[in-house]
């Protein structure tokens, strides 16, 4: 395994700049933790009015490269789609994450998050690379619940 | 119902090394298999290899070994639980049964001395079911919470023919059972008992139940969930696994309700120096540095019996296990343990000879190869219901043969004539 | 103070083929011994070999095979105990350290349930004394004392440097102080602490004593008896033996007082179906079939340790800990969890690579053959105390060379810039 | 490792004969157990008036024939024996019987018991052999505390 497989420019890049860094007050924040390492997140899911569409990711947390880039390109890559469509998203991203190198995110559909494909392969980081996802889908359960 | 031809026995005995020893000039001949059964080369190369190559830190690492390490263990919990009918998280790994059964035992006790969990917690004057056939394993845990929260022990009885009815525990269940706890065969009798039924009816009760399926795990298909317990408790070393290592089987619900009784590091998520949050089963159950190649070495065990497959053992072993019984009962002057009529039985058989003290026939058996078991085999209470101290037992396993049987049976038939008893 | 020639290297790792392995096409250097150590050969092979040909049931069988398997478990204990100082029948075996903690823990809360033996009892507002640089194994059992019986969990400070001094721990002894629970050696920092001065301290004070032993087992030698303790917990897969198997030593006054925890076959004399009597220790805490072939991995491997040398192997580990101390400290951007001023250390060190995650730095080595062990090292709590959630650590064996070290250290100067630091 | 070493024809005998079996009531019993087979003995040690000899052993109990004929053999052979010359040969018969074979029971000294000297190659018997034994040493130590 090629450790640039896993470490692409992009990735390092993210995990610099960091899209969505920043909690802001209210809605639903969903806090995740590796306890193997230790690393976590917290991320709230803003929605429009109609509750139909994503219009922001807020996160902070503290992790590795992987955590912090999937949690920052998903922002990136994310933000203003309907909610049906992120969940076939994230999905589709989560399908990929645990094909051991099989299946290989395709840039049409999911950008700068196709950099994320080489984490499959390594199986010990594809929880990293899920942090962000596994608190964004529990944070829209949670404002979603509190519409009913 | 069919029995292995000697092609079959040969290429089975084959895997097993021990059985070329000689004991005393004699070839072995292993009738102890009830004890604890042989091992099978391949499995024990693997688990060698496994720990002279691919020794690593389990679910503690980022480096290739330790995530190679740590799937290798995922991949032989779920191979384990697979052949046992288990969800890889419902499947706890412990020491052996003894340690699956305390597990349970221990929950209660810790949940007891505070109350809570409630569907833990047993209280004075709660009752407890065992039975007269129990193995110590599943006896003295009980004594040890009925001691604590002055719950009481009732013992639901056995016939004289050593056979378990489900009207016997019936009869001793009441509004205050709150556990049941009894085995799937017991390790003297050899007879099966109707677990499903006894559960159903202890469950109906609202009780707990607890099955000791030691002697069920490599005899037949073992399918905890068809048992419809809430814990079920075996041990690796009596399917030809590895010693150190053994199960507890749980529903979902009963794990994940259950309080935790070991502790440290791996079944957390987060810390504090007053406080901890724990992960869920089977991880919560499972502290510290893991039984690794314990674990490797028993999936690959169970993989074998799959590839000779469990009901052709199961089969053979029923068969020759009723010719063995045959055989005994027609000796003169020996009374064996446990009916064999409208009962299924195992390949086991337990028994007394009239004036020859069974610390005695193991001695004499030994001096021509033959491994039988003697004492009280961790089930004094039994013996002494039958008026016994103590008893010889046969036990087959998958490489066991008619050739096995008959050196015994004739061994056995000398056994007065040498104590000077005629 | 002197490290093995090239020669005995050689010949030490020419015992431990993992040593060969390759690893993302290095050849693999393993600095992870302090979470596992890689197995010697021979004492593998004896374990399979014993697994294969010996099998048979300890401590229950009159046959042959039972004997001689219940003489080598005998001898395998004391082949142990002799190790580290241990009288045999004091030295209660165990699946790991972590359950050898829990074993003493568990015992206090049996015993709080009761109220009864009244040494192992606790009260609410009793107090039990850890320290922030406890692994979890030795800090959550405690905490789940202090839950159930409302004891009170006081911690005693490290130094910034990670320096656990006597006075820490005496500014938290109390009156009410019941148990001292503390390690050797701390898995992060590497400080050997004044185990022998704090003990004296407790004990003085009336306390009862717990020592986690874990790092201390093959890095030099570990004279149980040389704590002053109650109990010394420690694990064989830290001391290159098997997984699955560990011990708890403990006075023979403490361990003549403390309560059964685990129940079953093989620590009884008598069952009735009421109630039974049990055998002095260590076969009171061993219920059930026992870690046969482990013991015996276990026993061949401090025989192997021994024929190399403990003092040697320790002189060996800790002038090159210095060296790799020194040259990692050296590094740029690089923090050191445990000061090396005024201490005494093991061959270990744990960091922190400003602007690069642990996690990143692990995967960095790997991808150079380099096995680190990187996350809490199951430390939470004293990551926070440090100011840090995690580190990258690397431990040697008695197999660890100047190679190994320079390699690492090397790896380590180039972490930054393949992450774009600089 | 023979079994005829084992079982002379005098243990055979003595399992059957069983000098000293039967209890009479008083004096300071011992019970013996032995976990791993369910056997017991229990022995009355009787002593004369003075308390120097010892002019009776009393047992009853269940067992192998070796531990059954190592009672009836010790019965045998040192009633009638001082107290002290019992403690001595007591310490005798054990040292044979951990020897592994290595020492026989010299038959001047142990008579009809030297038959039991093939115990000791025997390693999980060396038990069976004492369990009087220990039944004995046990019951002379409860006599004499009673007379202090
Ligand atoms: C200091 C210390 N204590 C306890 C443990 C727990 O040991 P084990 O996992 O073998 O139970 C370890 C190792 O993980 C350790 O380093
Ligand atoms: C019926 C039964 N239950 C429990 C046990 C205890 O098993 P283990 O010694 O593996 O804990 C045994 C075997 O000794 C057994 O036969």
């Amino acid at each position: 395994m090629q450790l640039d497989d896993l470490y692409q420019q992009i990735i390092l890049d993210h995990n610099k700049k960091r899209a969505g860094y920043g909690l802001n007050e209210g809605g639903f924040p969903s806090h995740q933790y590796n306890p193997t390492c230790g690393d976590e997140i917290t991320l709230t899911v803003r929605l429009s009015d109609d509750g139909e569409t994503i219009t922001a990711f807020e996160w902070e947390g503290s992790g590795c490269s992987i955590s912090q880039a999937s949690a920052s390109l998903m922002t990136s890559e994310a933000t203003g789609m309907s909610v049906a469509d992120f969940e076939r998203f994230a999905n589709g991203f989560r399908e990929a994450m645990r094909s051991r190198g099989t299946i290989v995110l395709p840039e049409e559909e999911f950008g700068d998050l196709a950099a994320l494909s080489g984490v499959s392969k390594f199986v010990a980081r594809v929880k990293c690379a899920m942090l962000a996802w596994v608190a964004a889908e529990d944070s829209l359960l949670l404002t979603q619940e509190s519409r009913n | 119902m069919s029995q292995f031809t000697a092609e079959q026995s040969a290429a089975i005995r084959a895997e097993f090394p021990e059985l070329s020893e000689t004991v005393n000039g004699h070839p072995l001949v292993y009738l102890d298999t009830a004890a604890t059964s042989l091992r099978p080369r391949g499995a024990v190369d693997v688990e060698s290899e496994f720990a002279l190559r691919h020794t690593a830190a389990v679910n503690r690492g980022a480096h290739t070994l330790a995530a190679e390490a740590t799937e290798a263990y995922d991949d032989a919990r779920a191979t384990i639980a697979g052949f046992v009918g288990s969800r890889p998280n419902q499947m706890v790994f412990t020491s052996n049964a003894t340690e699956s059964i305390n597990l349970v035992a221990l929950a209660v006790r810790l949940a007891s001395a505070v109350g809570s969990p409630a569907r833990f917690a047993l209280r004075e004057g709660d009752e407890i079911v065992v039975t007269e056939s129990e193995h110590h394993a599943n006896l003295v845990p009980w004594q040890e919470v009925a001691r604590q929260t002055g719950a009481v022990i009732r013992v639901a009885p056995v016939t004289d023919g050593g056979e378990l009815t489900v009207h016997a525990v019936e009869s001793v269940l009441s509004e205050r059972t709150r556990i049941v706890a009894f085995s799937s065969v017991s390790n003297v009798l050899g007879i099966t008992n109707p677990t499903r039924e006894i559960a159903d009816r202890a469950r109906a009760a609202g009780t707990r139940v607890v099955v000791d399926a030691c002697q069920s795990a490599a005899h037949g298909r073992l399918d905890v969930e068809s048992y419809g317990a809430d814990f079920v408790a075996f041990s690796a070393h009596k399917m030809y696994g590895p010693t150190g290592i053994g199960a507890l089987w749980g529903t979902a619900d009963a794990l994940a309700e259950m309080p935790v009784v070991l502790t440290g590091g791996s079944m957390i998520t987060r810390v504090e120096y007053d406080s901890s949050d724990y992960l869920p089963a089977p991880a919560k159950f499972e502290p510290g540095t893991p039984r690794l190649t314990q674990a490797i070495g028993w999936a690959h065990t169970v993989s074998y019996l799959d590839t000779v497959g469990v009901d052709a053992i199961a089969a053979h072993e029923e068969s020759l296990g009723a010719e063995m019984y045959a055989a005994v009962a027609d000796i003169p002057h020996v009374t064996i343990l446990g009916t064999d009529t409208g009962v299924h039985r195992v390949g086991l058989v337990s028994f007394a000879i009239d004036g020859v003290h069974p610390h005695d026939v193991g001695q004499y058996l030994d001096s021509r190869g033959i491994a039988a078991r003697v004492g009280h085999h961790c089930a004094q209470p039994l013996h002494k219901r039958l008026g016994v101290d103590s008893s010889t037992r046969f036990s087959l396993g998958m490489y066991s043969t008619v050739d096995d049987v008959a050196i015994a049976v004739a061994a056995l038939a000398d056994v007065r004539r040498y104590f000077g008893e005629s």
